[in-house]
């Protein structure tokens, strides 16, 4: 009875530490946007693009982390969740549905191709697999650029342009408007669109991950053999794993479209594909908060470089002696290969999870 | 027909350069299972660094047959230890602390490595596109009424020879039995005798040094340089290395020729065979669907071995 | 008592950590010339981690290692086969890719005596007539045992002035235990030191001049082998008699 | 004594190797049924048969009365038949306690859904999981290393943690491939009371083993197999007695050697 | 006071030469308005170059777009691509900031953004140019066309396509190849087979100019005609004595027909220390025409130089009469036809016409 007492006093002490924690963040995250808007609405996109690349992250991040199929390729699920939202809101078909039946379909649209890259890679290994995925994108950047003939439904290379941003009812969020006294930024009313939509998919991923259909995806990363002797069957747990990785890039896609206004297929490389890549496996590979760190690094580190290398050397030398953009992404390949070095599992790694037994503790969770 | 002799011709040339790069990929992803994103910015520096060498050298003014090959010979000579050193500190440097490292972190350190490589390129040799100087006036000659020049006939029996050389030092001497035990257990390959450290620079250097004359068959050839062309000649050459079945040497010449051919009668062909609806803009399609069904078919690639995964 | 002789092989101290947890804590072994000394212990004692630590697999944390008269504490294990200290590893790392044929000559790596070579191998294919039979297959397919066989003839190709053999047994018919220690006999008989660790406690204490016991990173127990064979902590701990 | 698990005439070859050639056997509910034989004779390649990872050129095995052969490896765990592996095959980067969960897979139903929407159902099924898992644990003795990434265990524990996996997937029949390599006898001991204990719970066992000890004395009968045929079958003391056997497999000392163990 | 001017175009990656040429054309612009010592609203004007690399990707120049905007830049020249151009032009627009481009697809100026201006003309202004020259100048009745599918050389490459029809000639085989290729032999052989009068391509230089060589050593025999890319230094260079007889459109009247382009071309070659490539001399008559702008207008504010940069009329380096059309393109086209002779670009004509 006493350790017991005691234990539920030093768990409570505990969820009030923790509590305070989240209270902090959500606070930190909420203010944010104001903040850095102070030094320019720029950084405010940048954090928008942050949260993008966060959303990416975490879909590549079960594909890759999770189940351990190296998808390099995975910039074409973005591709179509984008293209889906330009051609159904946009005056290229003159279509322009709302956001509530644009997202469902982007969304299922990227997985039914997450699908469609699954099947036919089913038994490939490791790097073969990751060939064909990288090959699966240029295949559907192929699409994008050529498919403006005999039938124009992609605008070829041109792009679409003048897509519809998102809006519910009035609300536009691609416009400054004002809400109780307060002037909103597009921006900054993306910003939280997007905070949104990335709790939602770190809810989602942490309850994968947590869950029988998460240590299945594990379990045939670890091992394939094994785990068929598990009874998994790994051909599902394989196709969940790809579908559900691009039904993220797919929400995350058409944010990308809606928030730019233009999509055509240059933004949808192969070197678009490997840094979202560099950031699931520079933050740590498999765990969440460490994707997420990954993400927003990489994602605000070259422009940070951008803001810093050229005053950086007016004070050190007095003058622009070397060219700014070559140092630039010098430094930034340079900051790959240190973290690396120094951190071959990742800035977060995931430490063994620990279970708090509902058995040992008799406290259910 | 005279057509489809063109596109062969045009094809081997193509993937005799994808084929020696595909060996450097190769042969360090065989040992050491890596891949080495950067492979291809060693060709680059060895295309820079042998425009630069033949530019300086024919300053002078124009140069007689005879010092075609001579201008050559000096900018291999100067290329080939350049990037072998590149590839040799690369390895030294980035790759070896993290042999114990999980694998795609050696991969991320890789595509740090071609950032690297690339800027400075870019700091060094500036942002303008180089020209190899146009020494060599190719003859042509006329085979079933294709045309092949001088160029592409060297090209393709250099790395012929190159290839047969290779297979040679991988499979007869002592280098290549230590390097075929070190790809499948390191550290009892030490335990054998052999230094695995000195076995893996060697596959670099060598690797390296081969890049160094894709080097120069791509800027002779197609007479440019610049500091970002090493991105879509490694992509490719990458692609045949796993066509061929990745770790296998045979494979990556074999994926590289073919691979070459492939993208020639995908550019020469898709448009007639489908009713015009899928022109050259497919090509890449083509190549890409030709790789998928290799591998579906043959999932460790066109030679790669097979070993049973034994439960 | 052997003390006037140096020892063939002898650890001062030895300690070997992976990252926190330290495997080996401060160890003194030796082996003479010509003997054949065993090393027994629970699952993870530490007796693997000893045997890499001597041919430098896993980096020493303190203390030296001798080898033939000079300090061979952190050679890498390619310079130590070169003075013919060879090791056979737990799980045999055989080449699973190479056929038989080319593990076996592996062996000989850092040999040029060509001739005697090949008639080595000729003698290993003897002693394992199995592996004669499949000399072409890869060594991957073959089963638990028969890479076993493929691990000692590799080993017995480097010709070996000390051999160290970690649980040669493991995972082999008890027809063909018996031929590993006839073999490993055999390899002693020839002049060849050994230092072995065994499961099979039993047998190896049998066959062994002396004996060392290994407790989580210590050595708790060490002499001649009839001696600890009954030894009762021994017998308890290792042979299993008090249950039984 | 019913029949848990027969098979009739099963063949596979590799290339020109004949690895099984029409093995037929039967093992009746509740027994612990030993297989034998030198290296090589095939036992792993029965294993992979039964559990589905090769396909056999010939022959059937039925298995609680549905056939076996030629269904999904993925299904032989729900049908009732789980396995260890020679060269231990855990997942090596993930807890003991989460290797044992995931041998819950089968007997377990959540979904995707369910875990996103985080169901009071897929709630209540996760506590159980990890209650059961916990149990297994302490049932093979390994409870205290429950947070352990299974790589890092001793070997034994690795073994044992195997075990606990396969017992996850409640089986009718538990395979074991050598359960016993790499132990001392000691620790052999405790592994044979472990056996003892699985099977007076009820499940059926297949153990392959070259400990003669540990086997003749565990098993109520044993399988011979040589160079991919049966050589013998029968109770222990007949086949350790059965010269062929001998000659082939056990070898003069080793027979020797099990019959003083066994009185002893 | 400082009037800043935002820059932005691709400073590294593949297409960073034109970011470089550009950014040269523009600074010496401004360091000769700064020696000028031009007064606005009373107090000597100091112009400042802000310079953004957009990495030739959307999704960055939307990003360096609104770096710019946040930085209170005065007014935009740039960005190089098509691709990057029209979503920042979004920002400017939103932010009242007028941009200048170069020549990028037609889209650009069919925004109903008032801020959108050109400095070079449109995909279909060249287009329309060049197909004509090719039908009724090289007698080209079969014309083959290749693009790079990008933005810029497939929008070229349609309009060539159209205006080569309307002059009554005939597409005979279009091939296509991407801005990262270094091989063409294989579409060449394709268009060796059906034997063109001449073959067109749309895109940039650095495909150009192996593409030349590999006709010659494909024995084709049919002039090579291009864009405005193609008519550069690094053609030259890159095609070397197969460059002969190539044919390339750019817009506006040759530097050394002009007196304030021979300054130009003397004064760059002297800050630079190289002759200028393709586009240097339109971004610095671009930086003049909003130095221009804000001197009639007497005031950096971009609401109130907008108006007299729609109205600007002056002579330049590229044209002796530069002014906007109400869509913001320019009024008086003229697109110059260039020839390769002993490996130099030769004017061969030039054709002047108003906008469509
Ligand atoms: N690579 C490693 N990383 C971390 N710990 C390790 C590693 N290898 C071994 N250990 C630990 O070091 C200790 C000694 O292990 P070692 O393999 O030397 O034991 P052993 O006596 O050979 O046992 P066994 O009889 O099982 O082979 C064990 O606790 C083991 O868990
Ligand atoms: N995937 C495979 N490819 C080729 N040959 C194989 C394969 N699997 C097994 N073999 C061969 O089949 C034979 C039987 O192997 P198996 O592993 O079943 O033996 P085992 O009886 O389990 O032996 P051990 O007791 O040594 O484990 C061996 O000769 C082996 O080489
Ligand atoms: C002439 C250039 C400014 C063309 C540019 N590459 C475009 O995409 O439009
Ligand atoms: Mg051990
Ligand atoms: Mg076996």
């Amino acid at each position: 009875m006493t350790t017991s007492t005691l234990q539920n006093g030093v768990s409570a002490q505990r969820n009030t530490a923790r509590l305070a924690g989240w209270v902090v963040l959500a606070i930190v995250l909420i203010a944010l946007p104001f903040v850095i808007g102070q030094a320019g609405q720029s950084w405010v996109r940048i954090a928008n693009f942050a949260l993008l690349y966060v959303m990416l992250a975490l879909g590549l991040n079960i594909t890759v982390g999770f189940a351990g199929l190296l998808d390099l390729g995975y910039i074409a699920f973005y591709a179509v969740g984008a293209y889906t939202w330009a051609l159904l809101a946009s005056p290229h078909f003159g279509l322009h549905l709302p956001f509530w039946l644009v997202i469902p379909i982007a969304v299922a649209v990227a997985g039914m191709f997450g699908l469609l890259l699954g099947i036919p890679t089913l038994k490939l290994k490791g790097d073969y697999l990751a060939i064909v995925t990288l090959g699966f994108c240029a295949i559907i950047g192929i699409f994008l650029r050529n498919l403006n003939a005999p039938f124009n439904i992609t605008n070829g290379p041109q792009g679409i342009n003048r897509i519809d941003s998102f809006q519910v009812g009035d609300f536009n969020f691609g416009r400054a408007s004002t809400i109780f006294d307060m002037r909103f930024t597009g921006p900054e009313k993306y910003y939280f669109l997007l905070l949104f939509m990335t709790l939602l998919i770190v809810l989602i991923s942490s309850r994968l991950q947590n869950s029988r259909v998460g240590r299945a995806l594990e379990a045939v990363r670890e091992d394939e053999i094994a785990a068929k002797a598990m009874g998994i069957n790994i051909r599902n747990v394989k196709l969940l794993a790809f579908a559900t990785g691009a039904m993220f890039a797919g929400l995350a896609g058409s944010m990308f479209a809606s928030m730019q206004g233009f999509v055509s297929p240059e933004s949808f490389s192969l070197p678009e594909s490997i840094s979202v890549l560099c950031m699931v496996v520079l933050g740590g590979m498999g765990h969440i908060p460490g994707v997420i760190i990954g993400a927003i690094i990489l994602a605000i580190l070259p422009e940070f470089l951008r803001a810093i290398v050229v005053p950086v050397q007016q004070t050190l030398f007095g003058d622009v002696i070397v060219d700014p953009e070559g140092i630039r992404m010098l430094l930034f390949g340079l900051a790959m290969v240190l973290v690396m070095l120094f951190r071959p599992a990742g800035l977060w790694p995931s430490a063994v999870r620990k279970r708090e037994l509902s058995t040992s503790k008799g406290e259910g969770r | 027909m005279e057509l489809f002799i063109q596109q062969i011709v045009n094809g081997l040339t193509l993937g005799s350069v994808y084929a020696l790069v595909a060996l450097g990929y190769t042969m360090v992803y065989g040992i050491i299972g890596l891949i080495n994103f950067a492979h291809g910015d060693v060709v680059m520096i060895g295309a820079m660094v042998a425009t630069v060498v033949a530019t300086s050298l024919l300053s002078g003014g124009e140069p007689g047959s005879l010092s075609v090959w001579l201008v050559i010979g000096v900018a291999l000579l100067v290329a080939m230890p350049v990037c072998m050193g590149v590839g040799w500190t690369a390895e030294r440097v980035a790759y070896r602390p993290l042999r114990r490292a999980p694998r795609l972190a050696a991969l991320i350190t890789a595509i740090g490595v071609s950032f690297i490589l690339q800027n400075v390129a870019m700091m060094i040799w500036g942002r303008n596109y180089l020209s190899f100087p146009q020494i060599i006036e190719p003859d042509i000659f006329k085979i079933g009424g294709a045309s092949i020049s001088s160029l592409q006939i060297a090209i393709i029996v250099v790395a012929a020879l190159i290839m047969i050389g290779l297979t040679l030092v991988v499979h007869k001497t002592r280098l290549g039995t230590a390097m075929r035990a070190t790809a499948q257990n390191r550290e009892v390959a030490g335990l054998m005798g052999i230094n695995i450290n000195t076995v893996i620079s060697a596959a670099f250097l060598i690797g390296s040094a081969l890049a160094a004359v894709a080097a120069i068959m791509v800027t002779t050839y197609y007479g440019l340089a610049q500091y970002t062309m090493g991105f879509m000649l490694g992509l490719k050459a990458f692609t045949a290395a796993v066509l061929g079945g990745i770790g296998n040497l045979a494979g990556a010449m074999l994926g590289g020729l073919l691979l070459g051919v492939i993208e020639a009668l995908a550019a020469g062909y898709s448009g007639d065979l489908t009713g015009g609806v899928l022109g050259s803009h497919y090509q890449d399609f083509f190549t890409f669907m030709v790789l998928v069904l290799v591998l579906v078919f043959r999932p460790s690639g066109l030679m790669g071995e097979r070993v049973g995964d034994r439960a | 008592m052997t003390t006037q002789k140096t020892p063939l092989l002898e650890l001062r101290d030895l300690q070997v950590a992976y990252g926190g947890i330290k495997a080996v804590q401060g160890i003194n072994l030796h082996v003479n010339e010509g003997e054949l000394v065993c090393l027994i212990g629970a699952n993870g004692a530490g007796k693997s981690t000893t045997l890499r630590a001597i041919t430098g697999l896993v980096p020493v944390a303190g203390g030296s290692i001798w080898y033939d008269g000079k300090q061979t504490t952190n050679t890498p294990s390619y310079q130590l086969v070169r003075k013919r200290l060879v090791m056979v590893p737990e799980g045999r790392g055989i080449f699973g890719q190479l056929t038989i044929e080319e593990n076996l000559a592996m062996g000989a790596y850092v040999r040029n005596d060509h001739a005697q070579i090949k008639q080595d191998l000729e003698r290993v294919f003897e002693s394992f007539p199995r592996l004669a039979e499949r000399r072409h297959q890869s060594a991957g397919t073959l089963s638990g045992g028969e890479q076993q066989m493929v691990a000692m003839g590799r080993a017995m190709l480097a010709r070996p002035h000390l051999l160290l053999l970690d649980e040669p047994s493991m995972g082999l018919a008890p027809l063909m235990v018996e031929k590993v220690f006839e073999v490993v006999r055999n390899i002693a008989a020839e002049g060849v030191t050994i230092l072995l660790i065994e499961q099979n406690a039993r047998l190896a204490l049998e066959h062994a001049d002396r004996g060392y016991v290994m407790e989580s990173g210590h050595i708790s127990l060490e002499g001649p082998g009839k001696d600890l064979l009954h030894d009762p902590k021994v017998r308890a701990a290792y042979l299993g008699e008090d249950e039984a | 004594m019913s029949i848990l698990l027969e098979a009739k005439g099963l063949s596979k070859r590799f290339g020109g190797l004949q690895a099984l050639s029409d093995v037929s056997f039967q093992i009746r509910r509740g027994e612990t049924y030993g297989l034998i034989g030198p290296n090589g004779a095939g036992k792993t390649t029965l294993f992979n048969v039964l559990t589905g990872l090769y396909v056999p050129e010939s022959g059937r095995a039925d298995f609680d009365g549905k056939p076996l052969v030629g269904i999904a490896p993925h299904k032989v765990a729900s049908v009732g038949m789980a396995r260890t592996f020679q060269n231990i095959r855990l997942f090596g980067n993930l807890s003991a306690i989460e290797n044992v969960m995931i041998g819950r897979h089968v007997r377990t139903r959540s979904n995707f859904l369910g875990a996103i929407f985080h169901t009071p159902a897929t709630r209540r099924e996760e506590i159980a999981t990890q209650k059961r898992a916990y149990e297994l644990l302490e049932y093979v003795g390994i409870a205290h290393r429950a947070n352990d990434v299974a790589r890092s265990l001793p070997y034994g524990d690795q073994r044992r943690l195997e075990i606990a996996r396969a017992l996850a997937t409640e089986p009718k029949l538990l395979a074991l491939d050598e359960p016993a390599a790499g132990m001392n006898e000691s620790e052999t001991v405790v592994l044979r009371q472990l056996i003892e204990k699985i099977s007076g719970d009820g499940i059926t066992v297949l153990l392959i083993e070259h400990d003669m000890k540990l086997v003749m004395g565990l098993c109520d009968r044993v399988l011979v197999l040589e160079y991919g045929k049966v050589l013998a079958e029968g109770v222990p003391a007949e086949v350790q007695r059965n010269p062929k056997v001998i000659e082939a497999y056990l070898g003069a000392g080793a027979a020797a050697e099990v019959t003083t163990g066994e009185s002893a | 006071a400082d009037i800043k001017f935002g820059f932005a175009a691709p400073l590294t990656g593949p297409q960073s030469h034109y970011g470089e040429d550009m950014r040269n054309g523009l600074l010496l612009a401004i360091e000769e308005a700064n020696a000028k010592g031009i007064e606005v609203d009373g107090s000597k004007a100091n112009f400042i170059l802000v310079s953004k690399d957009d990495q030739a990707d959307p999704r960055i120049a939307v990003q360096v777009a609104q770096q710019l905007v946040d930085e209170g830049v005065d007014g935009v020249l740039g960005h190089f691509n098509s691709g990057t151009t029209i979503p920042a032009s979004r920002v400017y627009y939103d932010a009242g900031l007028p941009q200048i481009a170069m020549a990028t697809s037609p889209e650009y100026t069919l925004q109903d953004y008032e801020t959108t201006f050109r400095m070079m003309t449109s995909d279909t202004q060249q287009g329309a140019a060049v197909g004509k020259f090719i039908v009724e100048k090289l007698n080209g009745k079969k014309v083959a066309l290749i693009d790079d599918r990008s933005a810029y050389g497939q929008g070229l490459a349609d309009e060539v396509e159209k205006a080569v029809k309307a002059a009554g000639g005939e597409v005979v085989r279009r091939e296509y190849t991407s801005d990262k290729a270094t091989d063409f032999t294989a579409i060449l052989t394709n268009i060796r087979g059906v034997a063109p009068d001449a073959i067109f391509y749309g895109g940039l230089d650095a495909q150009s100019g192996p593409m030349k060589r590999q006709m010659v050593s494909l024995g084709i025999t049919a002039p090579l005609v291009s864009g405005e890319m193609t008519r550069s230094d690094t053609f030259l260079k890159l095609a070397g004595s197969a460059a002969e007889g190539t044919y390339a459109s750019l817009a506006g009247v040759p530097l050394d027909q002009m007196t304030a382009g021979k300054e130009f071309a003397e004064s760059y070659e002297k800050r630079f220390n190289k002759a200028p490539g393709v586009y240097a001399p339109y971004a610095y008559d671009g930086a003049w025409n909003l130095i221009t702008a804000i001197q009639n207008a007497n005031s950096a504010k971009p609401s109130s130089y907008i108006g007299k940069l729609a109205d600007l009329e002056r002579s330049g380096a590229t044209s002796e009469h530069i002014a906007y059309d109400d869509k913001g393109d320019l009024k008086e086209i003229s697109v110059t036809i260039y020839e390769v002779k002993d490996g130099k670009w030769e004017m061969v004509e030039t054709m002047v016409s108003s906008a469509n």
